[in-house]
Formats: C-alpha cells, structure tokens, sequence
C-alpha cells in the first residue's frame, strides 16, 4: 500500500511516500492514521491528536472513515492553502 | 482549459485563446492571484501540490462549473515551485453570455481552488520557512456555492 | 486610471501597470465586455457617447469605488465608434489585498457602466440600425450596490 | 441655453447639438424638454408622452424638476446601453 505524505505532514515525517503494510485490521483511513502514528516520533508530531489532517484515497477527497481496501494510493495531507488573493 | 505549471503565463495571450472561434460571448471575467508582500516579511513561497490528483481535482471543478453555468468557457492555470512576491500564482479566466454568469463562475471557481485543490504554500520567513496554515474565511466563502 | 477611447487596447500590458509598483495586492480581478453576435444578425453597432460627461462620470465612479473598498488600484478603459463582433468594448481591472474586494469593486463598476456611463449603442441590423434600448436587469443589477 | 442630443433623440431631431433661447417662463429641465417638443415633428417625437428620456445639467444627471437656471449645457438622451455583456 503506497501513502503518500505532503506539506507540513512530509516535512514532520521526513519523507514524501513509502510503501507500508498495515495489519488485517486497517480497514478505515483513520485506522491507517492511528498505526502510522506509532512509526516514530515524526509520525506521532504529524498525526497528533488535533492535529488537521485531510485525506486522499486514489486522489480523490474523503472521510476518516473511507475504507483503504483496494487503494493505490493513500494520501495525508494539512488543509489546502493554494490558490490566492 | 486546465494546466499546471511550473511556468509564468502570458495573460493577454490566455484570454484572446479562451474567446477564439466564439461570437456568443459578451463577458469575460478574470482573476489572477498574486505573492503578497506581507508585513512580517515574506519575500517569497514554494507552493507544493499533490501531481495527478491536482489535475484530476481541477478538472472536475471546471467540469462542475460547466454543468452550473452552460455554455461557458474557461481556463484555470495554477502555478507550483517556488515564487517571488509579485509573481502570479494562479489565474481562472470565464467567459460567458453574459457578464452575470461569468462572474459568477469565476467567484465559484476562485472560492474553490482556495479549499480543495491540493496546493500547500511554505513561506520564507526572516526567521525560516513556515508552512501556511489555512484560513476559516475561505471555508466559508466555497460554502456559499 | 481611466480611458475613453477610439482604439483597442493591450490587456496584458493593462493588468501589468495595475499591479506596478505595489506589492500588496494579493487579487486581481477583471472585466472585458465584447460585442456579442446574436442570432437575428447583428455584426456591428456603433458606440456614441458623451465626450466630457463621459471622463466626468467615469472618474466620479471610480472613486466611489476607491472610497468603498480603500487600497485598491483600478482601470477603467472604455471604446466608442464602430466596434465589430467579437471586438473588446469596456475593460475594468481591480486589483486589491484581497480577491473578494477585487472581486465586489468590480462588479460594482461593472454594473454602474452598463446604467450610468452616458454610452448608446447603435446595432447595424440586416433591417438596418436600431438604437439598442436599455434593459430593465441592468437597472436591478445596479441597484444593489 | 446650449441643448445637446444623444443617441435616438439625435437621429430623431436630426441634429446633435443646438442654442436656444426658451421663455421666461421655463424654469425647470422638464418645462424646457415640453417647450422643445413644440419645435417640429422631430422634436415631438423624441420628446414624445411616455418616451423615456433622461437629462444632465453641465454634465451630471439630473430629474426633470431640476433648474436651468445659469446652465451652460443642457443634453438629452435614452436610458445607457454602454458596457456589455
């Protein structure tokens, strides 16, 4: 399973993808979260609790509570700050 | 038209292409957001986005816009890589029938691109670079659509 | 900057000199009204107006509008004599901190042109020319500023 | 009293721009407007009941109970159709 990492979340993380490979009982996007959490202290910084996390399963937008079964790519990322003005 | 690019446009050059071949448009509404020199000191920004799902991401909300507001032409351009204050940023040009639904379309597309394509913008700051956090306000100005 | 003008005009070069020289403005909104062709035949119409009035009106609204949203730079260009289908009539450019009062000081101008700028369109019909009256939706458009 | 004339009135009247020397009697845009009407069929039918008509004094809009006392130009015209889209 591949996940990606961007902005704020990459730089804490130290990298910007990684192949991992969660337990059976991943099932959720926020399940994926609470066990990438305990991969290391830049991990434990990105996914603190309160911390704004948004989500991409094959680039498209979703809940904590999408299912990762059968995903390319998983995708955690701060709230967008494109565009301006 | 949607692209992202590392490059600078020619806005002149983006509107003449975005009315060619049409006679049935009577408005055409821009908007190109610009680095903004703060107070604080910010000279310039790298902006990060997310490759594949920004395309994916933008075409979808210029396929939405044409579904609203039929009839319409439009161009979304949205730079990345690192940025001088001054420089453009992002440019959403829609032109129209008339002038009601191009700004309207424009607005929607602006408001949009604020809150859900995937670009992430990290500040040079005097006293290193900072990651900007986004803003309540434009959650609720894309809530309005 | 305001123009009442015979000539085309450069956008490009137009949003340029907007932005020229300040480096706080974040949005840049705007506007390019185009003789649109419709299905009964018109290819051309002839705008008059009235010379004097006109630059007198143009800058009274634009700082109407300087005073309602304060910081912004503005461009008002707008043609009179023979324009063709597809020519650019009337340009208006915002450029603020912000993109939504780039976005309101536009249409607000927008709006006040098409009821209170002293221009009369004259439509070469296949029938032959016709003074375009004026609609009703532009005077409720206005009326919300 | 220069008198000007824009758009539909101008074709009507046949002419853009006139003096006149109205009676004591005109004070106000509207009585000059119902004076002028009286000056041929041209006039009669730009200034005709119903037709809508609006005026400036020296260049700023104005209603037709407005004066015309000490105006340099006095112009007549259709509602705008400047701008577009």
């Amino acid at each position: 399973m591949k996940v990606l990492y961007f902005a704020g979340l990459r730089t804490r993380i130290g990298r910007g993808e990684e192949d991992v490979d969660p337990p059976a009982e991943v099932h959720t996007v926020g399940e994926l979260m609470q066990w990438l959490r305990d991969r290391g202290p830049g991990y434990a910084a990105a996914f603190a609790p309160g911390a704004l996390v948004r989500a991409a399963v094959d680039q498209d937008y979703v809940g904590m509570d999408h299912s990762v079964s059968g995903a390319h790519e998983i995708a955690f990322f701060p709230p967008v700050t494109g565009g301006n003005g | 038209m949607i692209r992202v690019q590392r490059d600078d446009f020619d806005v002149g050059a983006e509107l003449e292409r975005l009315t060619a071949g049409r006679t049935d448009l009577g408005g055409l509404v821009s908007f190109i957001g610009l680095v903004r020199g703060t107070e604080d000191g910010v000279r310039a920004m790298t902006l990060e986005h997310y490759p594949g799902m920004t395309e994916r991401a933008l075409t979808a909300i210029a396929e939405d816009a044409r579904s609203r507001w039929p009839g319409i032409e439009l161009t979304i351009i949205h730079r990345f890589g690192r940025l001088e204050r001054g420089d453009r940023i992002v440019f959403v040009a829609v032109a129209a029938a008339h002038r009601a639904e191009a700004f309207a379309a424009s607005e929607f597309l602006v408001d949009w691109l604020k809150t859900k394509a995937p670009f992430w913008k990290l500040e040079e700051r005097p006293e290193g670079s900072q990651w900007v956090e986004a803003q309540h306000e434009d959650e609720e100005r894309a809530s309005r659509w």
